[in-house]
């Protein structure tokens, strides 16, 4: 077989940059009190635009890239559990809840020291698995638990009172963090908020949208450090402004033809959280010269789409694009309320088909050639209705692989059963390994 | 292919008080434990052990239960109509053709282990074949709170008895042999007993002794038991029961992982459910049961 | 009479496909408790709760992971197995998304005429879910009446409601009688008459109910009902487990689950706007956990029913990978024993080997019975 | 030249040599803790019986869990692959290959070239492999190549009601004492495998140009059970089903 031809790469100069912002954001979290500042935790779902009307010093820490950060540290994730399993939750639950309670509980913060305790939990429900987190949460560290219900169909058939509803609960929400803290509520602050949640949620759509070019200028193993810090707080200004020099960045690789994968030859995307201990099987895949560009987790978790002009996927156009001037409260959250609601990953709670047709739509644009898919058991919220997507998939002849494991809970995911199944699926894409990929993998 | 020796198996035995003289005894009561391994019966004169038989169980329950009360009234002169009242325990509780009553081998495991470690037990363990049991008891030995292990044999007798027949090691040697390496293993992850098996193999292969294979298998195992156990709570005096007492391999490594050393016994660990089986039947005797 | 609702759990479908036959109305499958029945049956139709057989199944796989509950694979095989192909329509108000798989399977690959999904407000402790729901369920009337082509007027919304709640008030009736010190009822036959409410034209049920009134006072079981029980969890109707518990020296004298009590436990009450009164019934239903947040409004619930019922223990039934009800269990289990209730946790697939939980269930029972041996 | 396919499994080692599209000799051994070395000595048997030296040898390729453990292989294919082409090379018209192992079964979906277009694997599920007979048997008392034969004789159906293999085993247990039939109760550990595989072959779609290879295809009690579970009277099941892959594995060669 003829050697492929190999792309030039380059290190991602943004890299570091997003690494520090992440442990800052630890920092400042467990740091927040000492300064006098409020703290509150919650879902990477919940509107954190909201709290922010609080003021400059409100800091967050969402559970689900919490519990991911623990995830990579095998022996501690396992602690965190095992001080779950104890107190006599199933072991079925939510990987990231179990480990996030067991961090709690043993009240040990895996950036050192103990665990802060936040002065409120905020949240919204639309998997089964959120309110009882912080439910628990709440009950267990004895402070208030606010909770937006989300659950009103996919935005496709979004009504005015269907909206209204989400924004009436956003209202009562504002009120009670208000006694909670004993701040005075500022709406410029709010106002100010939503605007930079639409810019980075918006931005983070245009750069998956880049990842359109061949060679792709990112791989989604790159994508899962760069994405999660929409999932800390996208409202942050300092988040829209990282979004935006990537932006910049990923746009000059582009131009320049930079890949991520240098022997790029085969486009896939995958499914849901991938197993966080095991990154490492992104790699072997790129041994067969395939890049994964993405997912509709790793796009629509925090990116927000939208119909282009041409009728294809690209970033939302945000308020400020659009000339709108936010006012008032109301006008803010309607906003946040429906810009939320767009969120391609919260679509498929409630129609597996919504799913299929998105992840088509990304196979045709984004010019792939198969599709992984991670049958998730650490995330019933992300898993729901794969099988069905996998059936749309091969309906619509799409090569398919699925495979078992769990984003946060080593004991379900099989190393050796995994890569060979990976190997028996490059098979079946006519792939066999390059051993120029192999050897520079071997060297580095 | 199927090995002829059984190295999972205990060895069976029985035993007999020296000196005792049934027939003076006012009560006689009996306690037969069929479990799924293994079969005790136990005999009890005015409370006093007398005799008892450890022998394993056939897949046909009902004889098992006559072979080990046969066994234990061995030489004795003794015979079953002797037996005043009979208390049947374990898997086959409700097949043991000559007693008057069955009770659950959780009430019987508590029970005998207030008798055999004391009144100050609160915790029990009870590793079986099938399963495995974390029990809560007063100062009676009667039952305040029990769980037992779920959908998963991990954590169970099996798991261990799956090993020494693949590394054809005799049971009662694995717990040594587990100490026997430089330094401990990492655990094993495979929670389903039925891969324990190739995952050994696997271990082999890359070169892992048949020691350090055994190091891992106890210690996983001890800390699985040990997360049963702490869904129950574990108070000092904590007693363990049933054949996996007998392995020092998971029990020390169990001390370690509750930070608590369980009560030590003279009894046969096994004997435990035959022996609160009699126990009660002494007891509905002395209450006037016929 | 009693024995006239096993007959109909058992001919479940017979009697569905006879209704049709002898009617000519419609039958929509309804997707978990949360669905608006007085609309259907304001509309003559027979609304057929979708549940499990609790047999071996082999035909879900490619349709729903294993990691989902088995509940929820369990009905979806009914419908693949053709055994619901009489339904013309079929209808989920929003409770797990589990449950909604099947909903979202059977759409796809069971096409029905009429299919509609009633996004129905989770956090049914807000205020503002009152006025939103009551949109909701008007818009559900109005696709029924665009359906079925005939408007849905005020009197036939008083006649659903009347009959819905006739139904709701005898079996709390019949449900009174367990707290008798001889219950006239084994749990197993509550589990019938209850579950049968689910799928059986409301009106006939109710008839059999007031039947059964009438003999319940002369009704005597033939055994010692022995230890008082309680049943609280996910759906389970799996009669076998109930007649193992009851075999063993104990009644079931109350339930906490959709299967049973928590469908049909309170009753719309009609005032000026019969929608809201309709939707608040809902709302104000005891939740199942999944719609149980912020407060654990659910745990004193549990709690004044095993008082009430005077039950001895309650049996703590998890269907497997039910999240909500993992969600609650715990804490609910240190609740009742806190409040002198011992439980026993179980873990339920759709099939259960009986050896092992009957184990457990003597084993709790001899706990409860206490001092007799001692 | 000798083209010869080794099933490195993880209960037995299968090897096969082929000559122009023929099969030479065959030879099954353990596979014990070393693979290696167990592959070499069912190697020089097969040699032996062809009468062949280690010359003659043109190409080793292996399969199975073991193929990376074998140094002196001249390349391994995956078990999907050589199961295909295997089944395709002996049955020209099967489409979907159902490969029973001792610990992993597998429905493989291919085209006439034996090319894998589809398949799924039982994840880590022993009730799904032959592994849960082999405990099963184990619980009964009755040795493994005992266990189909005797199923033959039940004279009742009653479901497997355990869903995981380890609690099978205690429902065996309760069932022997509650004095069910042997064969009755080997009967519904069959169903219950069957029905597992069947729910997993259902993944890939049920064609019925289908044919069972692995150990498991050998016992007649599995295959009465499958047949009555997809509800096809002519179940096709490889002569010698454990040599399937050896022989695929050996075709691989050059494709």
């Amino acid at each position: 077989m003829a050697t492929p031809t190999k792309y030039p790469t380059e290190a991602l100069k943004c890299w570091p940059k997003a690494k520090e912002l992440r442990q800052q954001y630890y920092k400042d979290y467990a740091s927040a009190h000492d300064r006098g500042g409020i703290r509150w935790s919650g879902g990477a779902w919940a509107f954190d635009a909201v709290p922010m009307g609080l003021g400059d010093d409100v800091h967050v820490m969402t559970g689900e890239p919490y519990a991911a950060s623990i995830a990579f540290d095998r022996k501690f994730a396992q602690e965190c559990q095992d001080a779950t399993d104890a107190r006599g939750w199933a072991r079925d639950l939510c990987s990231y809840m179990r480990i996030y309670w067991g961090s709690m509980y043993l009240n040990r913060f895996f950036f050192g020291g103990e665990f802060p305790k936040p002065d409120f939990y905020y949240q919204t429900q639309i998997c089964c698995s959120h309110a009882k987190w912080d439910q628990e949460a709440s009950l267990y560290e004895k402070v208030p638990f606010y909770c937006i219900d989300v659950c009103v169909g996919p935005y496709e058939t979004l009504t005015e009172e269907r909206l209204n509803y989400v924004v009436k609960q956003l209202h009562d929400s504002i009120e009670g963090m208000e006694k909670t803290t004993g701040r005075k509520y500022d709406d410029e602050k709010l106002i100010a908020a939503v605007h930079n949640e639409c810019r980075s949620t918006s931005l983070w759509a245009e750069i998956c949208t880049l990842n359109k070019a061949i060679p792709a200028p990112l791989d989604e193993k790159t994508m899962f450090s760069l994405y999660v810090l929409n999932t800390l707080q996208r409202s942050s200004k300092q988040i829209g402004d990282f979004y935006e020099e990537l932006r910049d960045e990923v746009k000059d690789r582009v131009a320049r033809g930079i890949a991520a994968v240098p022997y790029e030859r085969c486009r896939i995307i995958t499914d849901t959280q991938p197993p966080w201990g095991f990154l490492k099987i992104y790699r072997y895949m790129e041994q067969f010269g395939v890049v994964s560009v993405g997912s509709l987790y790793t796009f629509g978790l925090e990116g927000i789409f939208g119909e282009q002009e041409d009728g294809s996927w690209g970033p939302r156009k945000t308020p400020q694009q659009l000339g709108i001037k936010i006012k008032t409260r109301d006008e803010a959250l309607r906003i946040t309320a429906d810009w939320n609601l767009s969120r391609p990953q919260w679509q498929h709670f409630y129609d597996p088909a919504i799913k299929t047709r998105m992840m088509l739509r990304i196979v045709n644009e984004w010019k792939l050639n198969g599709v992984i898919l991670h049958l998730n058991r650490g995330c019933e919220g992300l898993t729901v209705g794969s099988s069905e997507n996998r059936l749309g998939l091969i309906k619509a002849g799409v090569p398919v692989m699925t495979y078992e494991g769990n984003m946060a809970d080593e004991k379900e995911f099989d190393e050796r059963r995994t890569t060979s199944r990976i190997e028996s699926f490059m098979e079946t894409l006519g792939l066999e390994q390059i051993p120029g990929a192999v050897a520079a993998q071997a060297a580095s | 292919m199927a090995e002829l020796q059984e190295y999972w198996r205990w060895t069976e035995y029985t035993w007999r008080h020296p000196e005792m003289d049934w027939r003076q005894g006012k009560r006689i009561a009996a306690g037969i434990d069929v479990g799924s391994v293994s079969s005790q019966a136990l005999i009890l004169v005015d409370g006093e052990i007398f005799a008892f038989s450890n022998l394993r169980t056939g897949s046909n329950s009902p004889d098992s239960a006559n072979n080990a009360i046969k066994a234990a009234l061995k030489d004795t002169g003794m015979e079953i109509k002797d037996l005043q009242y009979t208390v049947g325990t374990g898997y086959g509780r409700v097949n043991v053709p000559f007693a008057n009553r069955a009770i659950t081998e959780i009430a019987c495991h508590a029970r005998g282990a207030n008798f055999m470690a004391g009144p100050k037990v609160r915790t029990v363990l009870d590793m079986g074949g099938q399963d495995c049991k974390a029990i809560h008891c007063d100062e009676r030995g009667k039952v305040t709170n029990f769980l037992m292990n779920d959908k998963c044999a991990a954590g169970t007798g099996r798991g261990m008895e799956v090993m020494a027949d693949l590394l054809s090691i005799p049971i009662k040697d694995i717990g040594d042999l587990s100490f026997q390496v430089d330094e401990e293993p990492q655990p094993v992850s495979s929670t389903c007993v039925v891969f324990a098996k190739s995952e050994a193999l696997g271990l082999m292969r890359s070169g892992w002794s048949k020691n350090m294979v055994l190091a891992a298998y106890c210690s996983a195992m001890a800390h699985r038991v040990s997360l049963l156990l702490g869904r129950i709570g574990v108070e000092d005096q904590f007693f363990i029961t049933g054949g996996i007492a007998k392995n020092p391999g998971i029990v020390k490594r169990l001390e370690q992982e509750l930070g608590i050393q369980a009560v030590k016994s003279q009894h046969d660990s096994q004997i435990a459910g035959a022996l609160g089986a009699g126990l009660f039947a002494d007891t509905l005797l002395q209450k006037g049961a016929q | 009479m009693v024995e006239k609702f096993k007959e109909w759990y058992v001919n479940r479908h017979t009697y569905a496909k006879q209704w049709k036959e002898q009617t000519g109305g419609k039958i929509i499958g309804t997707f978990c408790t949360y669905v608006p029945e007085e609309i259907l049956v304001a509309a003559k139709m027979l609304p057929a709760r979708i549940l499990g057989s609790h047999e071996p199944q082999d035909v879900t796989e490619p349709h729903i992971f294993g990691m989902f509950c088995p509940f929820c694979r369990d009905a979806l095989a009914q419908g693949l197995k053709g055994r619901f192909n009489y339904l013309d329509g079929v209808v989920l108000a929003h409770s797990c998304i589990h449950f909604r798989q099947t909903f979202n399977s059977w759409r796809i690959h069971l096409p029905v005429e009429f299919s509609y999904y009633i996004p129905m407000p989770n956090t049914v402790q807000t205020p503002h879910a009152r006025s939103y729901h009551r949109v909701e369920v008007e818009n559900f009337k109005k696709a029924i009446e665009e359906y079925t082509g005939r408007p849905i007027t005020e009197q036939h919304l008083d006649r659903g409601i009347e009959i819905l709640n006739r139904n709701r008030r005898l079996l709390r009736k019949v449900y009174e009688c367990r707290k008798l010190d001889n219950p006239p009822l084994t749990g197993e036959e509550a589990m019938y008459m209850a579950v049968t409410s689910q799928f059986i034209d409301k009106e006939e049920h109710s008839n059999v109910l007031e039947a059964v009134l009438k003999e319940l006072p002369e009704r005597k079981l033939p055994r010692d009902s022995g230890i008082r029980l309680m049943a609280v969890g996910s759906e389970n109707d799996d009669a076998e487990f109930f007649k193992m518990v009851e075999s063993v020296g104990s009644t079931v004298v109350i339930d906490e689950q959709c299967a049973g009590s928590r469908y049909f436990w309170n009753e719309s009450v009609p005032n000026g706007d019969r929608l809201a009164a309709i939707a608040n019934r809902y709302l104000d239903r005891p939740p199942c956990p999944v719609k149980d947040y912020p407060a654990h409004s659910r745990f004193q619930h549990v709690l004044n029913l095993a008082k009430d019922y005077r039950a001895q223990g309650a049996i703590i039934m998890q269907e497997k990978f039910c999240d909500p009800h993992e969600g609650d269990n715990p804490r609910l289990k240190k609740f009742l024993e806190e409040n002198g209730i011992p439980t026993l946790s179980l873990e339920f697939d759709s099939t259960n080997p009986l050896g092992p939980f009957r184990i457990r269930v003597e084993a709790f029972l001899e706990t409860i019975r206490g001092e007799e041996l001692f | 030249m000798i083209k010869a396919g080794i099933d490195v499994g993880a209960k037995t080692i299968k090897v096969v040599l082929m000559e122009d599209g023929k099969i030479r000799a065959k030879a099954k051994v353990l596979s014990g803790f070393d693979q290696e070395e167990s592959a070499k000595e069912a190697l020089e048997q097969a040699l032996k019986e062809a009468g062949l030296s280690r010359e003659a040898i043109g190409s080793i390729v292996t399969t199975g869990n073991g193929r990376k453990a074998i140094s002196y292989a001249s390349g391994d294919v995956t078990e999907p692959r050589a199961a295909a082409l295997g089944a395709v090379f002996l049955y020209p018209s099967v489409r979907t290959v159902i490969d029973i192992g001792a610990e992993e079964s597998r429905a493989i979906k291919c085209d006439s070239s034996g090319k894998v277009l589809d398949f799924a694997v039982n994840e880590k599920c022993a009730a799904g492999s032959g592994a849960f007979t082999e405990a099963m048997a184990r619980a009964l008392e009755v040795p493994l190549e005992e266990m189909g034969p005797l199923s033959l004789k039940a004279t009742q159906s009653i479901p497997m009601n355990a869903q995981c293999a380890v609690f099978a085993e205690s429902e065996v247990i309760s069932l022997i004492h509650s004095k069910t039939q042997k064969a009755d109760i080997a009967r519904a550990v069959h169903d219950g495998l069957s029905s597992r595989v069947v729910a997993m072959v259902r993944r890939v779609g049920l064609d019925p140009e289908l044919v069972l290879i692995g150990g498991v295809a050998h016992n007649p009690g599995f295959v009465e059970s499958f047949k009555r579970t997809v509800g096809i009277d002519d179940v096709r099941t490889a002569e010698e089903p454990e040599f399937v892959s050896a022989i695929g594995a050996a075709l691989a060669v050059g494709k």
